[in-house]
């Protein structure tokens, strides 16, 4: 037909399948924001100043107001990032969850690398995680 | 005629909001990052260099949009847009004073030009919108510029590409010469350079990839503009996909650009910093002196 | 694999929803409109036919969107869709339950085709949505597939133009080549035909108009999506631009269709009414016995 | 630049001039939009049963609560949908209104041409508004 519709279409199943290649890296997809939606609803939820109180006084009893999985309540009450992001969560929706408990983007972030808060404070002064040898599960380079 | 004569970048990281608002912009960790954006503060308050309107895109880190409205290409078209609470309270900035003439010209124009935008006219805005202006104005009791929010989706997959943010920029630039009146016009692309803020991988900086996106930026950015996502995935970090913001306002700038200043610095909390002005050639003005600057761990890296 | 089986357009007058409701449809105003409809609801249920899924375009009515956001091309996600309330309570009608996986699908399939879609997980449906279905499927008690609600901005200028609908539909038709699961998905482009329910000119009605958009969209789509906004505003109306999503019903078709019903009414309230069943003349079945009913208004002038 | 980037654009200012050549319309563009936007915002309020309600008991007292003009709010309480449209009222929105107060498109709409509901409904019947001779004030056809 037109011009237009002889576009070059990208497949979009390839398209995806290269995600799951990288190396302790979860790419927010469908799939993980429709696995996530409450969890991520529920971390929205802390913007207001009201809502972060009654969290606050009592994390288990607010979490109820939200339609979770064990595993995602679990996570949360833990502070688990990488279990709240295996649970669908994404880290601008859990920012407002450690927004909340006072915490910083890098403890957050650090917090999800095995390493204590200086370790990974020094690795970002010293240049940050080389991306050597964590690009690709499958190319190993 | 309306004008786009210069395209900024910059980073829009949160915890430099906080490093404004705790005091701590002077220090050791702070402090060159800081001098870094000095020469671009500068600039923009000499004479001919304020913009009367920025088109500032960023995207909107979940704090205006949530999992019930996910926008591709979004534009602010209200009079005014308050800062955000994402959690800690909102950014203790001014208002973000809009454009609605302007605004509602270029979403006209982009959906004749068969770009599907969404226009919003009840939106608060997040760091991504304000910490740029912090950078650039520092903390006047009002901004200086009206600014019109262009969020972006890079959050949920797929985000545009590059490609389709590029050509975005041409038809932005198309329609501001279209608009009668006489307004010195910026658009500012934010986020990046290569940081990744999840999973075990989180931490990751990439010196090489952002030198050369900055490099391409300037002189091939049609080129820039086919790489896929996979690539910054991998090659720049989870986040560094915001990078295709950039190619807005690359898009924006027509062929030929001078490049006025480029600031690259590492780290900023978990990200590596970026931060340009850019002119179109047929009407650029003189590079700031020193044109480059690198400091952090990128500096250390240089001399090594 | 998925595959676009059907596509079927209809008006989606919130009149005929009354009609139902204060069980008029059988008097002498009504009762030629449901007639009209009566082949397409008895082909519907006939084995092979109905569809697993419909992707149902139409435009929303200030109901699900107000001032405050104007998307261009939005697809809903979500599990369900509740009616509406439109100011008279809402519609007696079943939720209309969604497609998530496919409707991801498509969302995801369409960004990466350079549609900029806005994607809603919480959503109410108004007249726009559920009076196709109650037309087509009748009183069920809940609808017999699932769909997926598809609207389209022609109410804030400018729409998308006929050719971004057309060439959408197509990469919607892509979409649903790409999804691994087998379903017969249906296409619905709902709206028009020619009317004006504003202004003095209120009451427009466009035979000739009309007969013509229903023998261009046939025959030569491609043509026809070319037809600028101004073209239908004059010819059928203000609100005839509803027209424009019928080309994205036609573009998930290919290129040559067999045409098995049409039915044209005038009037129903304010408007032309166009009904008609499509299939992609590959795979297409018989033409119904009529093939083309016309009726009130348009019946009488045709006998002139 | 590319190919995508050479395309022939649309006159914008052309594009929405035609449309005041159109007879007795008012096409809903962004100026439209933005000089109704209050009255438009007023009127998708009685979306929901209690406004209606308010509305109802009071009109005038419930008009306060919006950001209306005078002519805006004279337009609504006389129940005058020309008078509306050119305030920037759309008719999508209006419709709130007319449905709250029980009435059909086909008289609210009837009701802008100065017509009777009934000759409305009767010209309906006959075909409609036929549309020579209002496609152009300037070409006239
Ligand atoms: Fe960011
Ligand atoms: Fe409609």
């Amino acid at each position: 037909m037109s011009d237009e519709k002889k576009k070059e279409r990208i497949d979009i199943h390839a398209y995806l399948a290269e995600f799951d290649d990288i190396p302790g890296t979860r790419v927010f997809t469908a799939q993980r924001a429709r696995k996530g939606y409450w969890l991520n609803q529920f971390a929205m939820s802390l913007m207001k100043e009201e809502n972060r109180q009654k969290f606050k006084e009592d994390n288990a009893a607010y979490l109820e107001n939200w339609n979770l999985t064990d595993a995602a309540k679990k996570a949360v009450l833990a502070r688990d990032y990488n279990a709240m992001i295996d649970e669908g969560g994404n880290v601008y929706f859990l920012s407002k969850l450690f927004s909340a408990d006072g915490q910083s983007f890098q403890t957050a972030a650090g917090s999800m690398t095995g390493m204590t808060p200086e370790e990974y404070a020094q690795m970002m002064i010293n240049g940050g995680r080389s991306p050597e040898g964590v690009r690709s599960i499958k190319e190993k380079y | 005629m309306a004008r786009v004569t210069t395209g900024i970048t910059s980073s829009h990281i949160p915890a430099l909001g906080a490093a404004i608002q705790t005091g701590t912009k002077g220090n050791d960790y702070w402090g060159p990052v800081f001098d870094g954006y000095e020469p671009i503060k500068k600039w923009i308050y000499e004479p001919g260099n304020m913009p009367d309107v920025i088109v500032l895109v960023y995207n909107d880190h979940a704090t205006a949009f949530d999992m019930n409205v996910i926008p591709t290409f979004s534009i602010g078209c209200a009079e005014s847009f308050a800062p955000a609470d994402e959690g800690w309270g909102p950014r203790p900035v001014p208002d973000v004073i809009g454009h609605p003439d302007l605004a509602w010209h270029i979403a006209q124009s982009l959906i004749l030009d068969d770009f599907d935008m969404c226009i919003f006219n009840d939106m608060k805005v997040d760091h991504g919108c304000t910490v740029p202006l912090s950078m650039v104005f520092g903390e006047p009791s009002e901004w200086p510029c009206k600014v019109i929010p262009f969020p972006v989706n890079v959050v949920t997959y797929p985000p545009p590409s590059g490609r389709r943010c590029f050509n975005l920029g041409d038809s932005i630039k198309a329609a501001v010469e279209s608009f009668p009146e006489d307004l010195n016009v910026h658009v500012w692309g934010t986020g990046g350079m290569s940081h990744q803020l999840q999973g075990p991988r989180a931490g990751l900086i990439n010196k090489e990839f952002d030198l050369n996106f900055i490099d391409m930026l300037i002189k091939d950015p049609e080129t820039l503009s086919r790489m896929p996502h996979i690539q910054y995935l991998r090659e720049a970090g989870s986040e560094g996909i915001e990078l295709v913001m950039w190619l807005i306002m690359r898009g924006a700038l027509g062929d030929k650009v001078r490049d006025l200043y480029t600031f690259y610095h590492i780290p900023a909390s978990n990200t590596a910093l970026g931060a340009m002005i850019l002119q179109p050639e047929e009407t650029a003005g003189e590079p700031l002196n020193p044109r480059v600057v690198h400091s952090g761990h990128s500096l250390a890296a240089a001399a090594e």
